[in-house]
């Protein structure tokens, strides 16, 4: 049946073979590690059971670093079979499952974890509060995620992973033509991880809305958490879509249905109309939160505040729901109509509107600033030209004749690639410079990240400009290879060129977070940017319930105001005989566990075995039930305690 | 020095245990959590339509493509989906009637309507799952076509909401008959019949667009 | 902005000839042999040394060369698709650049530097009347755009010329190669495609196979084939010439060897073309039809003729999703569509029992 | 908008008029369409958009009536009527852009 001659077999088997072994080698050594230095249990207490959000988001963090990582390799294994023509290095099936992980992983196991990180670390910090609404949704939200994202990383080494695109398009995508396991994972691992994702989005929105510090305004909210809220939005009416795509693609393959089949009257088209109503609005779930950062990091790099308060906040807000309404762009060429494809062109060409006004605002931000050139701002400041580009070429691709031409070929590639590095990446990675201090007490070094920052920008535009090209030149995505003679070689070198600058980039950024942990700078201020939103009002990293006693905010940027003077910085500290007793979530196991049964069920899901599925059916519903029965569920920190705590950090007046 | 919350005082919600934070809100609005939690699930109710929505425009657009099979038309039981709209419109109301009762701080009442709740949910899903074994025995499976697996699966995830929430609810009458009302008991039961009018709404479109314009 | 500098050869000069490629389409089908260097096998000499970055930079720049498909268009659509993209390239760039200037200006001259004297107004952060101009700006960009676009998304529904008899052929993607079907001329091909110059082609595309996406970039954009549906894509050449075809759309293991070509030729070549077809060719029978479906690659074939009904059958063999008709039986069709308009008669349901 | 609902159960109503007027009002809204269905005398467009708009009036009950739409825990806004009132927007906006765009006016009739 397949008509490939597999000449790249026994390169890329002791690859994949390879990577198992690391991943397995590095089990090994993590259970090692543990055992020996007695850690077990310290891991169980302090991080499975957690609901702390500091703690969670730095889980995402890492989990977000790792999945950029396996992400990147396959982005350079694509790459390096596509540097010349005619490679044998990978082979169809290879490479077709590599382009799936890759942009699934990306999208949905990087860029997801990498936004909630920031959500975790910064929003209930931001606003006052001493925990997000539901704690313990929290660490259901981040389990399920990540045993999502494993159960499709396991792929690899057990059955075989999905190669239907990271789009996975019926009727490929049926049973029929992919009978494998490899598309049962996707379907799984997506929605495992979705539904803790549209838990994060409630979640988020519910403590934004309500658990302000008194004073606190909405019109008094740092653009972040502005931009969460946006996101959240994005989030509640765009996931339950995806959710139905994959449970009706998943009902096809596993009970015969007929939604997506060509059999029996069922119509692939459906899903596609379904996955991108989710699909679109995810690429601005992602990319908001990015906008938030950089609005934070321009200002306080610039000592400015952000210009234009009230457009940006309005633009957020007419991104979040215009973003609703653009999704057939994905497929014009579908032949919805002319009238269709006319009204979705110009909806989605509306959104550069309110995105160019932010970017007007940022610059005007920095305008008649004071601009410091740290790592987030030299992240940010990357952002604004290459996300510039990448949005105006997404304009030209949403002009529908045209997009006829650019439709799955690489200058598409090129353009998704800019705004989603160019944004959320550079986004989440000036986030992660910015927050670090707080989330860890320590810098990072900066001359490693200036390396990290100069081989990853221009790596980055090595690797995708010529793209832009090739699109031109007629080549289109989701080849494993191509013939001579056509001018893609040149392009397709020099690509791969920067993409190998972008690993570089990478290997360097492993390194200052390696070295900085054993050598970094401790920081003892609490606030190391000079920063203006009420985080940096915090020690570093912050006592597990944040603030002692919850100050009363009296204007934007309040921390800012108070260190001018405007206001009083005692406002911020605790003040002995205020401080009460402090209400906090206790621990649990349960979503670690809970998560795990989702693991079970997925797996066995996966492969059809039923006695798997049933059994970690009544392990979700015992893990309800008791949950639903339990009304001990949160404690006192005593006064003694948080006098304790804060009198240590110097930070008790009265 | 109170480092844990207690277990739900025994009867009254005014009794010492519980931690109030606002004893003069409606009782279920009466401790913070509470108040988040009524908020978060009107949010998630947002994200239940939205789930609805893209089902039911898969049905609409799949209502069509029977490909020779049975269409609505035959296979619809008018008196049988009637009484279904029926029995679930009553269970509604008596659902708010647990919610009045509970507001007048009457235990007994509450978990009688919820008791009536349980069982009108309970005759309305065995209906549906006749109407169901009715139409496969006929060969209207799933498996047949495009509309039909629509029709199942639309009509079916409601019929598995509904199902939750019986079960929901009969944990929610063992705690009220074991606790009593309080602001946490006074909490689910709020939120359980949120739940529940909800899924009469989606009952309503399932009647006018899946049964009545089938049979129309 | 590399390949603007191609914009704007491309819209002052005419356009060279279109065709481009030295490789004939079985090499594609060739499967790749390991260590088969592609350097030494047709590619153009003037390329030079591919190690140099700075002779492949100056490639990119000058980007006069024929590879860049979409800057070489040939027909009609492909003109008009390009002259869009021109369009649209400069409307955004009238935004985008001054952007980039701002930029580099701003952080230049404000930066923290001791001694550096630019003004530091903290307080300055709204201004009305700069908001107007770029709230303002991008939305008179994006309306001209818009309309731009409205107005040629429904032009390219008609077919591109009036007065000539355009021809139908309909396409039938399989994994993984293109079968061709001319129905007034009752032959058939696979993996290539002759066309008449300066006649309508008016493609009727459908799928025997996961759905794929039809392009030719050098005649117009692209459309979906998919199974069950048959969709329209109205395509001309100006100019004779050999053009390549691409499957745009992911189908499987063998996707990336879904290319074809595409013959332009005077109508009297066609027509000589079509005879020797019919003479010397074999004949597609149902049988071989079964097997040319089977997951495999496929050199260009002729056949003189193929199972009369063939497309159809295609598109109707599992019930054709959309033809309401055939299967709600008892239902009429009260709404009569006309090709172009919305087609609502398969779910509005005011119409769906008026025959009742 | 804030919950003026009643704080305690002595300001709660002996008699539940707002449930069982709710009550009422729903099985109105379900025997109209029903007969409008079955009796045959509208026309199939107007049919629909009667049915329609009375399935539409019971969201309204449902909401008002029995589910405290407009109450909120007194502290803010009663968020809720902003999330759902969006929620129902892209739910319509779903639903008729799906029929919209699966009618696929480039096809070959
Ligand atoms: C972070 C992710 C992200 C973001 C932010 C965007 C933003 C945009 N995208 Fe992109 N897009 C993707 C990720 C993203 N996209 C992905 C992943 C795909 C492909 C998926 C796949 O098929 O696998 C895709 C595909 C895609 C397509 C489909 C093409 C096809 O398949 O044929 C289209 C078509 O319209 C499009 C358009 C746009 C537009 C108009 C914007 C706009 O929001 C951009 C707005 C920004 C600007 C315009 C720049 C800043 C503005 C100014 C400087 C001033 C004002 C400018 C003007 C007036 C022009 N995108
Ligand atoms: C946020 C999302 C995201 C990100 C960050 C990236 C990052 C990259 N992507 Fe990806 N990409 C997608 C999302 C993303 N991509 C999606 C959605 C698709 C579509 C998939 C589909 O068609 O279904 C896609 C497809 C895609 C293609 C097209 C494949 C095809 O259609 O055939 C290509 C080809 O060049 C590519 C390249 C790259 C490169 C070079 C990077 C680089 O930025 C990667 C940089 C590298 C790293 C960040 C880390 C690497 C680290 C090392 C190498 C270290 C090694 C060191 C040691 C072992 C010590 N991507
Ligand atoms: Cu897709 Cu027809
Ligand atoms: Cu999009």
């Amino acid at each position: 049946m397949n008509p490939i001659p597999h000449w790249g077999i026994f390169i890329t088997e002791p690859m994949i073979l390879g990577s198992d072994v690391m991943i397995v080698l590095v089990s090994v050594a993590i259970v090692f590690a543990l055992t020996k230095f007695r850690k077990w249990g310290w891991l169980w207490r302090e991080w499975l059971t957690t609901v702390d959000h500091k703690k969670i988001g730095i889980m995402y963090l890492i989990a977000a670093l790792l999945m950029l990582f396996r992400g990147g390799v396959d982005a350079e294994l694509m790459r390096t079979q596509l540097a010349l023509p005619n490679m044998t290095f990978l082979d169809a099936e290879h490479y077709d499952e590599i382009f799936t992980t890759h942009g699934t992983i990306m999208i949905l196991f990087m860029a997801m974890p990498f936004i909630f990180a920031m959500f975790n670390i910064a929003v209930p910090l931001q606003i006052g509060a001493r925990d997000v609404a539901y704690p313990y949704l929290n660490a259901i939200s981040f389990w399920m995620f990540f045993l999502g994202a494993l159960l499709l990383n396991i792929s690899f080494v057990i059955g075989g992973s999905p190669d239907a695109g990271w789009t996975s398009y019926p009727p490929l995508s049926e049973l029929g033509f992919s009978n494998g396991p490899g598309e049962n994972y996707y379907l799984l691992a997506l929605s495992i991880s979705g539904i803790g994702s549209i838990a994060t989005g409630i979640n988020f929105l519910v403590t934004i809305l309500k658990m302000r510090a008194p004073g606190m305004t909405l019109w008094r909210m740092p653009l972040f958490t502005w931009s969460v809220l946006a996101a959240c939005i994005l989030i509640l009416f765009a996931f339950p879509a995806l959710t139905v795509a994959l449970a009706l693609l998943l009902l096809d393959r596993a009970l015969g249905a007929h939604f997506f089949t060509i059999l029996h009257g069922g119509d692939p088209m459906m899903f596609i109309n379904l996955f991108w109503i989710w699909g679109h609005p995810e690429v601005y779930i992602v990319i908001l939160p990015a906008f938030g950062i950089f609005s934070e990091v321009i200002s306080t790099f610039s000592k400015k505040a952000t210009f234009g308060y009230g457009s940006m906040v309005f633009a957020l807000m007419a991104i979040s729901i215009v973003g609703f309404l653009t999704w057939v762009h994905h497929f014009f060429t579908m032949g919805s109509g002319a009238d269709v494809n006319t009204f979705f062109a110009i909806a989605t060409m509306v959104i550069a509107i309110p995105t160019g006004v932010k970017v007007f605002n940022w610059l005007f931000t920095m305008y008649r600033g004071r601009i410091r050139m740290s790592l987030p701002m030299m992240w940010a400041i990357a952002f604004i030209p290459c996300f510039a580009i990448g949005g105006a070429t997404g304009v030209m691709l949403a002009v529908a004749p045209a997009d006829y031409q650019y439709h799955n070929s690489y200058f598409l590639i090129a353009h998704f690639h800019q705004v989603l590095i160019g944004g959320t990446v550079f986004g989440m990675l000036a986030g992660m410079y910015y927050w670090w201090p707080k989330m860890f007490g320590f810098l990072l070094n900066e001359r490693l990240g200036r390396w990290a920052f100069w081989f990853f920008n221009i790596g980055f535009y090595v690797c995708f400009l010529p793209q832009y090209a090739l699109g031109f030149m007629g080549m289109t995505r989701r080849i494993y290879t191509y013939p001579s003679g056509l001018g893609w070689t040149v392009p397709n070198f020099i690509s791969t060129i920067g993409a190998y600058l972008m690993g570089i980039g990478f290997v360097f950024m492993v390194w200052q977070i390696i070295y900085s942990i054993k050598y970094g700078e401790r920081d003892l201020t609490g606030d190391p940017w000079d920063g203006r939103t009420l985080e940096w009002s915090l020690p570093s990293p912050a006592p597990h319930y944040n603030f002692a006693t919850i100050p009363t905010i009296q204007g934007r940027d309040a921390w800012w105001l108070a260190k001018q003077g405007e206001l009083s910085k005692a406002d911020f500290l605790p003040a002995k005989d205020e401080l009460k007793p402090i209400h906090m979530p206790k621990n649990s196991g349960r979503p670690f566990i809970l998560s795990l049964w989702f693991f079970v069920l997925g797996l066995g899901l996966t492969f059809g075995v039923v006695p798997m599925d049933v059994i970690a059916g009544i392990g979700i519903a015992y893990c309800l039930f008791r949950r639903s029965f339990e009304y001990d569920t949160d404690y006192y920190i005593p006064v003694d305690e948080v006098i304790h705590t804060e009198s240590a950090l110097g930070r008790l007046q009265g | 020095m109170t480092t844990t919350a207690h277990a739900p005082a025994e009867n009254h919600h005014g009794a010492g245990h519980i931690h109030v934070d606002y004893p003069d809100r409606p009782v279920e609005y009466q401790t913070e959590d509470g108040a988040l939690k009524i908020l978060g699930f009107w949010v998630f109710l947002a994200t239940d339509l939205i789930l609805f929505s893209c089902l039911f425009a898969t049905f609409i657009v799949l209502r069509s493509h029977v490909d020779g099979g049975p269409t609505g038309k035959e296979l619809f039981d008018i008196p049988s989906f009637v009484a279904e709209t029926f029995i679930l419109l009553t269970s509604s109301f008596t659902g708010g009637l647990a919610t009045f009762e509970m507001h007048r701080d009457k235990r007994n009442r509450v978990v009688g309507w919820l008791i009536v709740t349980v069982l009108l949910g309970l005759s309305f899903v065995g209906l549906e799952v006749k109407e169901f074994v009715h139409m496969a025995m006929d060969g209207a499976t799933l498996q047949r076509s495009a509309f039909l697996s629509a029709f199942f699966t639309l009509v079916g995830t409601h019929g598995c909401h509904v199902s939750l929430g019986i079960l929901w609810m009969t944990g929610i009458i063992i705690q009220l008959v074991r606790f009593g009302i309080n602001p946490i008991t006074a909490r689910k039961v709020f939120i359980v019949n949120m739940y529940w009018h909800f899924l009469d709404v989606v009952w309503v479109f399932l009647f006018t667009v899946v049964y009545l314009m089938g049979v129309m | 902005m590399l390949w603007f500098a191609r914009f704007v050869v491309t819209f002052v000069t005419p356009t060279n000839e279109g065709s481009v490629n030295p490789n004939s389409l079985r090499e594609i089908a060739i499967p790749a042999r390991k260590g088969e260097r592609a350097v030494q096998r047709g590619f153009p000499p003037h390329f030079g040394k591919l190690a140099t970055m700075v002779a492949a930079m100056a490639v990119l720049l000058t980007g006069c060369s024929p590879e860049y498909v979409v800057f070489n268009p040939v027909g009609p659509v492909a003109k008009t698709e390009l002259h869009l993209i021109i369009l649209s390239t400069i409307l955004v760039a009238i935004v985008v650049i001054p952007v980039l200037i701002l930029l580099a200006v701003i952080v230049y001259r404000y930066r923290d530097k001791p001694g550096n004297n630019a003004p530091y107004s903290p307080q300055w952060v709204d201004s009305k009347k700069l908001e107007i101009v770029w709230w303002g700006i991008p939305i008179i960009i994006i309306a001209i755009l818009g309309a731009f676009t409205a107005k040629t998304t429904f032009s390219l529904t008609k077919p591109p010329e009036n007065n000539v008899k355009p021809i139908t052929i309909q396409v039938v993607s399989l994994n993984w190669k293109w079968l061709f079907e001319y129905p007034d001329q009752k032959i058939a091909t696979v993996n290539y495609v002759n066309i008449p110059t300066g006649v309508p082609v008016q493609f009727e595309l459908t799928s025997d196979a996961p759905m794929n996406s039809f392009w030719i970039p050098q005649l117009g954009g692209q459309e979906y084939t998919m199974p069950g549906m048959a969709m329209r894509l109205w395509l001309q050449a100006d100019k004779p010439g050999t053009y390549s075809g691409y499957g745009a759309n992911f189908s499987g293991e063998g996707f990336a060897h879904m290319n074809f070509k595409v013959n332009s030729m005077s109508e009297a070549d066609f027509t000589n073309w079509v005879n020797q077809v019919k003479s010397s060719s074999p004949a597609l029978t149902m049988a071989g039809y079964n097997q040319l479906k089977q997951d495999s690659l496929a050199k260009q074939q002729s056949y003189s003729s193929y199972p009369p009904g063939l497309f159809n059958d295609v598109v109707m063999q599992n019930g054709g999703q959309y033809m309401y008709k055939q299967q709600m039986p008892g239902a009429s069709d009260s709404t009569g569509n006309s090709s172009g308009s919305m087609d609502m008669s398969n779910m509005d349901m005011g119409n769906s029992d008026s025959g009742q | 908008m804030s919950g003026q609902h009643p704080s305690t159960a002595h300001a709660t109503p002996s008699f539940p008029w707002q449930y069982v007027i709710g009550f009422i009002l729903s099985l109105v809204l379900t025997v109209i369409p029903l007969w409008l269905v079955l009796d045959h005398v509208w026309k199939p467009t107007p049919l629909v958009i009667g049915i329609l708009l009375c399935a539409v009036l019971q969201i309204f009950v449902q909401l008002f009536m029995f589910m405290h739409f407009t109450h909120g825990d007194g502290n803010g806004p009663a968020y809720q009527t902003v999330i759902l009132s969006i929620g129902f927007f892209f739910a319509i906006i779903f639903i008729g852009a799906s029929i919209w765009i699966m009618s696929f006016g480039y096809q070959v009739q």
